[in-house]
């Protein structure tokens, strides 16, 4: 084959990113540009939504839990095993994260942390014991992934509110009163729109962090490598001497972990659990599977889809409020997941790793 | 080959059977998931409080006894044939057409449409996690056509003759139209049909609250619902005490739905075509398959099956469209996985299902354990059923693993292969 | 430290409060001698025990019947409307024990019981916030309108003056307040127009910013949609939104603002954020429970009546907040106590509907 | 000179299969050694346990003189052996530098980082040592198979291999690309590396090695010196019996026009153009021949003729009637029978038994399917009647498709397509990765059906092969086809030079752009 063909690769590749993050942007200067015109109309509101720091810093705090269990999806589906179970990973995690705190006591310290940050460590300990299980059942046993995804995602669902009925009499915990709290950064939260970067929950700054640390650990490093590799072709890691197993185990981990930080912050961020019908993640973590195949399972793309979909909550809960406005609540609700469809449509397929959903056997029984 | 021989390749290709083996997994998960389940119940009820001790393990008292709380929700789920705590055990009040039991049997019900609804399309390898969506949809659409049509129609048995199967097959269209859409993202944009469906649930969920709390809404009342169907209009409980919300009609209707899709699948070039895509589209495509359509057309027929679910959700249970329809279409894919994607299978895995759920409400009354103890048995009977190596390889400890013959190296190898 | 507790007898039979849990069926495992007075059955909203608000009012009302008439109780937490007749039936067909009273609470039971109440004729039943046209059903209302009318007047009055105490304070120049909806409902609706009339009836010019959470238990939003009126410049918002309405405390407490409780008298079930809750429009549901209770042990249940509770009746009100009630100023609440009479008397007309 | 490698009595049992059979087997240093053998003779598996994929169930692997006991491949790389897959080792998305340095990425910054430039510049230099032409930036999923395969054996070399074991490593080459690789062995050699192949070709095993190892059954049955034998000894030692080794399609006069093919052009599954301006005709009772390197478009030429692909530009006519835009079903009912060239991908369901398998593309055809209905029954005689024809083994019509062995699933492939009663059979690769004895088989029921007036089309990389049965063979290279040459007047060297893409008649050819990297 040619070099061209190369050339045209990497063009469909191009086209891609070029097409999302065209789109996006030509979507914003429409808005933009009849907003200018008619100030007084709705797209004046809707820009005046757009461009407001309010919106940002919201948007931001909205998608901690999106982009952190997508980064954990990538982890561990890049490595081979799809993680459809983020959603419960999320959901043990938010009640881990609130009932440890609850029972060490809110205003408690211990060893000089205070206990939100013990709920908040429990919370992700809880999610990579339950990843860990996970992984054993479909590394160990075999099992078929996206059934044990489900499974895992069942039992959480049924779990935490189980548990906190057992504890509180109702599927709800009691409200913490306190929560993460913000960190401000001084002078720099003073800068109009973008300071809402540096005046946010731990959290966002934890994602912010977490983004270019994953990729970074994906692309830069030798286990980044070990991980795609055991994704699309196990066989040829374990000839290499590579245990094909472990990275598997360590992805899995991985992404409990991350999905952790994400569920205990999003629970924590409000001090409370709430375990009413999908319970508080309602979701998230099925979206997060979305914002990675959305971000072409690049942690940078999933951060900006996870951010995509945040931005269009946040901004449909000003929308909201626009008086005189008509379109009803439920419908603008839609319109992330519309934009996600005809996304979709237009863009077609992204590359899944190709081993994904396989087990991986070295082949011989003997061993 | 000896005749023996040939009796022993046809026991083993017996044994590794998959119906056979199925069966055995399934009911190996399910003592699993209660054995675990057990477990969970004796830490909870170690972790609230109560009075009296219900059970006393190893000196150590337990609020919550798991014996019981099993008792309790098979009990419960049949209406309560047994006296638990008095000697002459059997409840001599008893009535197989009773409440609980009903509730078991309208809860199976439903599941059987939206499993084989599951069932469908996984077996066309699709992984249709939309049919929540097409439920809520096609139920949407029958309510709102036997509102409008109700009035045109004489009342009483022939209105209801003419009127509910139509009912049924507008919430079928529906459900089977939006059940197409993913269907056609797939086959003609190549979008992942998970992605699609997922979000298509969302959006369904959304339309028909909009539609109901804007355009089709009830006047009298502060719910999201859908003015309510005349009774004649729906389907009525036969034989099963009023309020019960099972019609024997609609589970005969399921069950011979159950045996025409088994008869689609298997026997039919469609269902070879639909069958062939889904376990190898390229092979699928080689045999003259046209896999774009048979995509979407597997998921028109998977959507129509979860829209009649909708329908009958309506018809026999509600009474009407209301915001807040259950997670049938979730339970559905349970239902399914369960089941082997088996539509035969489909029925003893409704059935279980629908005892939990019922059960579940006994047990609450009964013991006290929330009620949500059942999701996780839901939770840990999947878990459990996607694992067979891990009972394969409780198995082989206890050797059951059938003795292999050894052939020349040119012989293949028999009974499929072991994953 | 859970698990049984035997031998320790002083915890009496109905205590179902007892170190960090709590026991749902205490009732039926313990059967005193004397036996109780009544059997009563509480079917719960949705969004279920621990809103702090509705439900736990409900709860609330037969606690208190429980001490006063030694009535017993058993609950139900539905966690969809389709368990609403499965429960209801449950309690009604229940012979061990045979409930005097089914409690159903919240307007979402209202098709549910139209189906339950015909067919258990000799079960009584009542219903908080809809009417079943049924005579064993026993209906209760709320003007809703008139207390929220007061709130808003409250809110309407402070946010254009200095105004600050506990963790809050008032932007006095910007002209605007919340108003947080759970689900948008014909009842959420009454709460907000009540409030809306109430707010101009302080000051034409204030604008209200309305939005709705689209459930009554997702507080996560509520934080946010409470957090972006804050960001816009509301000061105090006011919420309709059950256990939503936690997230509008909170969203309060990090902004530095105020809020406005419901249902409940929320600066005492939620103390965490007294230093925040101006004020609560009580709804006493736990009045509208003790009253049927009350009826049905003295066996004068009024099965087939509609009992409407508003101002006059003490059936809604705004209580000021347990911690900040005493920093309003007194002109502000001198005004409250005008308006509460005007309406009491009728000079003051509430809409219940939203344009 | 010392002996590198020596397997004392290794016998390897598999769930009911004995894969090797106390088998010894001596390799020098520094020379290369070829492995013989059917398929299923255990070749794979005894290469395996010198890798250390699988533990020997019984005997002991010396590896220069030494007793080594290897748990996984990682012990086998320390020991200096290396090995290059039948199936290539490699992962797509990756460029061929990371594939080299896999699983030993050099490091820096404390090892927390892959040293990128460090890997790229050692596997220039390791490149550059060999004389090996690759470009460690290009993605492996873009270059041709020839330079996966050197991807692969730099990987070894990477590693520090001695000693280099490669799988059928011919299969999928040119004949000059098998010259080059046999050039690298000499290279290797001469370094004092050692080689062991496995190959089906005898004449390969011959040319290139300098002892021939055969193994049958799992058992060797002979080491020949490759300057001592003859290719009769080497079949008659592998199969048991004497063979027919070379297909002869005798002369036979050719009827009227079956398939013409017009200017025909398609692109890959990529969108890249594939095939550019074909044309061709076959007639009844010929065999026309499509020879070539994969990848040079022959695949998609053969989707859009059997249906499976839609060609961008020109016209397909059968039997008389255009066929161009016809569904792939309308074709097969229409009787095109065709044997693809990926039978795990689309000939065969392999969860499917074969009762299912034998009416795969029939399931619609009124034979087994009246009223929509499948008649089970007959498809069961159907299947059963194949498997006893066609010699399937073992002969279990319910036994799942994919528990059979590749030779066994061709043979029923095969029957399927033939007992079709096609006008046109289209067989791709239809002996690839069989042994010796089915192939024989198979060559011989091609030629019976086109003794009966049956047209054949027939795509194969096996040059022996296509030159052997057709009666008018095109050469395809990078979509085109360079030529149509009398096979029976043309010799191996020529063909190879077309497959090239190199015209004899070097003035016509001048426009064409140079080939590029594809060889
Ligand atoms: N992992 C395995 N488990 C069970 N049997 C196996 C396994 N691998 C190979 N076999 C069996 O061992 C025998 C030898 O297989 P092997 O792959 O070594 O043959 P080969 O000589 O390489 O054949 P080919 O020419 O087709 O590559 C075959 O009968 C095969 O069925
Ligand atoms: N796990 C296994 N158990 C038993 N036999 C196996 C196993 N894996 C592979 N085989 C057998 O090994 C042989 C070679 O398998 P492979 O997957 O290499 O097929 P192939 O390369 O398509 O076949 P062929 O080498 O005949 O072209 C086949 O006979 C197959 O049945
Ligand atoms: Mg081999
Ligand atoms: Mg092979």
């Amino acid at each position: 084959m040619s070099t061209t063909t190369i050339d045209r690769l990497r063009d469909t590749e191009l086209s891609y990113r070029a097409t999302l993050a065209g789109g996006a942007l030509s979507v914003f200067l429409l808005i933009a540009l009849l907003g200018l015109a008619f100030p007084s109309s709705i797209w004046g509101n809707f820009l005046a939504i757009l461009t407001s720091r309010s919106t940002l810093s919201s948007a931001l705090r909205l998608s901690v839990p999106i982009t952190f269990a997508a980064l954990g999806g990538i982890f561990s589906e890049k490595a081979g095993v799809v993680n459809i179970g983020l959603e419960g990973l999320l959901i043990i995690s938010a009640f881990t994260a609130v009932i440890t705190t609850a029972v060490v006591g809110p205003e408690m310290t211990v060893v000089g942390l205070p206990a939100i940050w013990i709920g908040f460590f429990a919370g992700i300990l809880s999610s990579v014991l339950f990843s860990a299980l996970f992984a054993v059942v479909c590394i160990r046993f075999k099992a078929d992934q996206i059934i044990a995804g489900l499974a895992v995602w069942l039992i959480a669902l049924g779990l935490a509110p189980f548990a906190a009925t057992v504890y509180y009499g109702g599927v709800n915990t009691d409200n913490l009163g306190t929560t993460l709290g913000t960190w401000t950064i001084p002078v720099l939260s003073d800068i109009p729109f973008f300071g809402a970067f540096f005046d946010a929950d731990p959290a966002v700054y934890m994602m912010l962090v977490a983004v270019p640390a994953s990729w970074y650990v994906l692309n830069r490093t030798a286990f980044g490598r070990h991980v795609r590799a055991s994704g699309e072709n196990p066989k040829a890691l374990d000839t290499v001497g590579v245990d094909v197993s472990r990275v598997r185990y360590a992805g899995v981990l991985l992404s409990g972990f991350l999905a952790g930080i994400g569920g205990s912050a999003l629970s924590l961020g409000l001090g409370q659990f709430v375990g009413n019908n999908q319970t508080m993640v309602n979701g998230k973590g099925f979206i997060a599977i979305v914002a990675y195949l959305f971000g072409n399972y690049n942690p940078i793309g999933a951060f900006g889809a996870s951010f995509l979909f945040a931005g269009l909550e946040a901004a449909q809960i000003r929308l909201q409020q626009v008086p005189g406005y008509a379109i009803p609540d439920s419908l603008i609700q839609t319109i992330p997941y519309v934009t996600v469809l005809v996304i979709l449509a237009l863009v077609g397929r992204t590359r899944i790793p190709e081993a994904a959903g396989e087990h991986y056997d070295t082949g011989d029984d003997n061993r | 080959m000896s005749a023996a021989e040939n009796a022993k390749a046809v026991l083993r290709r017996l044994t590794a059977a998959s119906a056979t083996e199925r069966i055995l997994i399934s009911f190996a998960a399910l003592i699993m998931a209660v054995l675990v389940g057990a477990v969970i119940i004796l830490v909870s009820g170690r972790i609230t409080t109560c009075q009296t001790a219900a059970t006393t393990l190893f000196g150590t008292g337990f609020c919550y006894d798991p014996v019981e709380v099993y008792l309790v929700l098979f009990n419960g789920a049949l209406g309560e044939p047994f006296l638990l705590n008095d000697p002459a055990l059997f409840n001599p009040d008893w009535n197989p057409l009773n409440f609980g039991f009903a509730l078991t049997l309208k809860e199976t019900t439903l599941l059987i449409f939206t499993g084989l609804s599951v069932a469908v399309s996984f077996r066309a390898g699709l992984f249709n996690i939309g049919t929540q969506g097409q439920l809520v949809l096609g139920g949407l659409a029958t309510a709102l056509f036997s509102f409008f049509v109700a009035p045109l129609l004489p009342s009483g048995l022939v209105g209801g003759l003419i009127l509910i199967p139509l009912a049924v097959v507008i919430g079928a269209l529906v459900g089977g139209l939006y059940g197409a859409i993913p269907g056609a993202l797939k086959a003609y944009a190549d979008a992942n049909e998970v992605i699609t469906t997922i979000m298509l649930n969302f959006i369904a969920a959304q339309i028909a609250f909009v539609l109901v709390s804007e355009f089709f809404g009830n006047p009298d009342s502060q719910v999201v619902e859908t003015t309510p169907i005349p009774d004649w209009a729906t389907l009525l409980p036969v034989a099963f005490p009023q309020g019960g919300d099972f019609s024997i009609l609609a589970l005969a209707f399921g069950l011979a739905l159950v045996v025409a899709v088994w008869f689609l699948l298997e026997q039919t070039s469609f269902g070879y075509d639909l069958r062939t895509s889904g376990e190898q589209p390229e092979a699928a495509e080689y045999g003259g398959v046209d896999a774009k359509r048979t995509t979407v057309t597997s998921m028109f027929l998977s959507g129509a099956l979860g829209g009649m679910g909708g329908a009958i959700w309506v018809l026999m249970v509600m009474g009407k469209w209301q915001a807040g329809v259950p997670a049938l279409g979730f339970d559905g894919i349970t239902v399914s996985i369960l089941a082997g994607n088996n539509p035969f299978g489909v029925v003893p895995a409704a059935l279980l299902f629908g005892t939990l759920k019922s059960g579940s409400l006994a047990v609450q009354f009964g013991t006290g354990v929330p009620k949500q103890l059942v999701g996780v048995l839901r939770g840990l009977i999947i878990l459990f059923v996607a694992m067979p190596e891990f009972f394969r390889m409780l198995g082989s400890t206890i050797d059951l693993e059938p003795d292999r013959e050894t052939v020349a190296t040119d012989g293949g190898r028999l009974g499929g292969d072991d994953e | 430290t859970g698990g049984p507790s035997e031998g320790s007898q002083e915890t009496t039979a109905t205590t179902t409060e007892s170190s960090g849990g709590e026991e749902t069926t205490a009732a039926e495992q313990t059967t005193e001698e004397s036996g109780p007075s009544a059997y009563v059955g509480m079917v719960y909203a949705l969004g279920g025990l621990g809103d702090k608000s509705f439900n736990d009012a409900a709860k609330r009302g037969i606690e208190e019947a429980t001490s006063e008439f030694g009535v017993e109780y058993d609950e139900a937490q539905p966690s969809a409307a389709e368990e609403f007749p499965q429960f209801q039936r449950r309690f009604a067909q229940s012979s061990n024990p045979d409930y005097d009273l089914v409690s159903c609470i919240g307007y979402a039971q209202k098709s549910a019981l139209a189906e339950t109440a015909p067919n258990f004729p000799e079960q009584n039943f009542m219903i908080v916030d809809d009417t079943v046209d049924e005579d064993n059903v026993a209906s209760y209302l709320f003007r809703e309108e008139q207390g929220s009318f007061q709130v808003g007047y409250l809110a309407g009055l402070l946010t254009t003056q200095e105004f600050s105490a506990g963790s809050g304070s008032t932007t006095p120049d910007s002209k605007n307040v919340g108003f947080v909806g759970g689900v948008d409902a014909p009842l959420i609706r009454k709460f907000q127009a009540g409030f809306e009339a109430g707010v101009a009836h302080a000051d034409e010019e204030i604008t209200v910013d309305a939005a709705y959470a689209g459930s009554f238990s997702d507080s996560a939003k509520g934080k946010e949609i409470a957090t972006s009126m804050y960001d816009n410049g509301a000061d105090i918002v006011y919420h309709a939104a059950g256990g939503t309405g936690l997230g509008v405390f909170q969203a309060a407490k990090e902004q530095g603002k105020f809020a406005i409780g419901v249902d409940s008298d929320q600066s005492q079930t939620e103390p965490n954020y007294s230093d925040v809750i101006l004020a609560s429009m009580v709804k006493r549901v736990e009045s509208a429970v003790y009253t049927s209770v009350e009826n049905v042990v003295n066996d004068e249940f009024n099965g087939g009546t509609t009992t409407t509770l508003g101002l006059e009746e003490d059936g809604v009100a705004a209580v000021y907040g347990a911690e900040l009630g005493s920093e309003i100023p007194q002109d502000v609440k001198d005004s409250l106590s005008e308006s509460r009479e005007a309406i009491i008397a009728g000079d003051i007309e509430i809409p219940t509907t939203t344009e | 000179m010392s002996t590198a490698v020596h397997l004392d009595e290794i016998t390897k049992r598999f769930p009911g299969v004995v894969a090797n059979d106390d088998v010894d087997l001596t390799v020098e240093r520094g020379t290369v050694h070829a492995l013989l053998g059917e398929n299923g003779a255990g070749k794979t598996t005894l290469m395996n346990i010198l890798y250390g994929l699988y533990e020997p169930t019984e005997g002991t692997v010396h590896v220069d003189g030494e007793p080594r006991d290897f748990d996984s491949p990682a012990d086998a790389i320390d020991a200096g052996i290396g090995m290059i897959h039948q199936h290539f080792m490699l992962v797509d998305p990756m460029t061929v530098a990371e594939n080299i340095v896999l699983g030993n990425e050099p490091r820096k910054w404390f090892g927390t980082t892959v040293d990128r430039e460090r890997a790229r510049q050692e596997v220039i230099d390791l490149s550059n040592r060999y004389g090996f032409d690759v470009n460690p930036d290009d993605a492996i999923e873009d270059v041709s198979v020839g330079v996966q395969q050197r991807v692969e054996i730099l990987k070894a070399l990477y590693r520090g291999a001695d000693i280099l074991i490669l799988d059928e490593p011919t299969a999928v080459l040119t004949p000059q690309e098998v010259e080059e690789l046999f050039r690298v062995f000499e290279e290797l050699t001469a370094q004092g590396k050692t080689i062991i192949f496995i190959s089906h070709k005898l004449g390969e095993a011959m040319h290139a090695a300098d002892d021939i190892t055969v193994l049958r059954n799992g058992k060797n049955v002979g080491t020949v010196k490759a300057d001592e034998t003859s290719n009769e000894e080497l079949a008659e030692l592998m199969v048991g019996r004497e063979v027919l080794l070379e297909p002869k399609a005798e002369p036979q006069e050719p009827g009227d026009e079956v398939l013409s093919v017009q200017h025909l052009s398609a692109k890959d599954n990529r969108g890249i153009p594939a095939v550019s301006d074909v044309s061709f005709d076959i007639r009844e009772g010929e065999v026309f021949g499509i020879a070539g390197v994969d990848g040079n478009g022959q695949s998609q030429l053969v989707e859009a003729i059997t249906g499976l692909r839609t060609p961008t530009e020109g016209s397909i006519s059968y039997k008389g009637g255009d066929i161009t835009d016809a569904s792939r079903r309308s074709r097969i009912a229409d009787g095109m029978a065709y044997i693809p060239e990926d039978r795990h991908e689309r000939g065969l369901v392999m969860d499917f038994d074969l009762v299912q398998n034998g009416i795969l593309g029939s399931q619609h055809s009124p034979t087994f399917a009246a009223d929509g209905r499948i008649n089970w029954s007959d498809a069961r005689d159907h299947a059963e009647r194949i498997i006893d024809e066609y010699d399937v083994r073992p002969p279990h019509a319910d036994a799942d498709a994919e528990s059979f062995s590749g030779g066994n699933q061709q043979k029923f492939i095969v029957g399927r397509e033939f007992e079709r009663e096609p006008d046109l059979v289209v067989a791709t690769h239809p002996t690839r990765g069989v042994d010796i004895g089915a192939m024989e088989f198979i060559h011989e029921r091609l030629l019976t059906l086109r003794a009966e007036g049956k047209a054949v089309l027939l795509v194969s990389s096996k040059l022996d092969e296509v030159q052997g049965l057709s009666d008018r063979l095109g050469v395809m290279h990078d979509g085109e086809l360079m030529d149509i040459v009398d096979p029976r007047n043309t010799t191996e060297e020529e063909i190879g030079l077309l497959m090239a893409g190199e015209r004899p008649n070097a003035a016509e050819t001048d426009a064409e752009p140079p080939v590029g990297d594809a060889q």
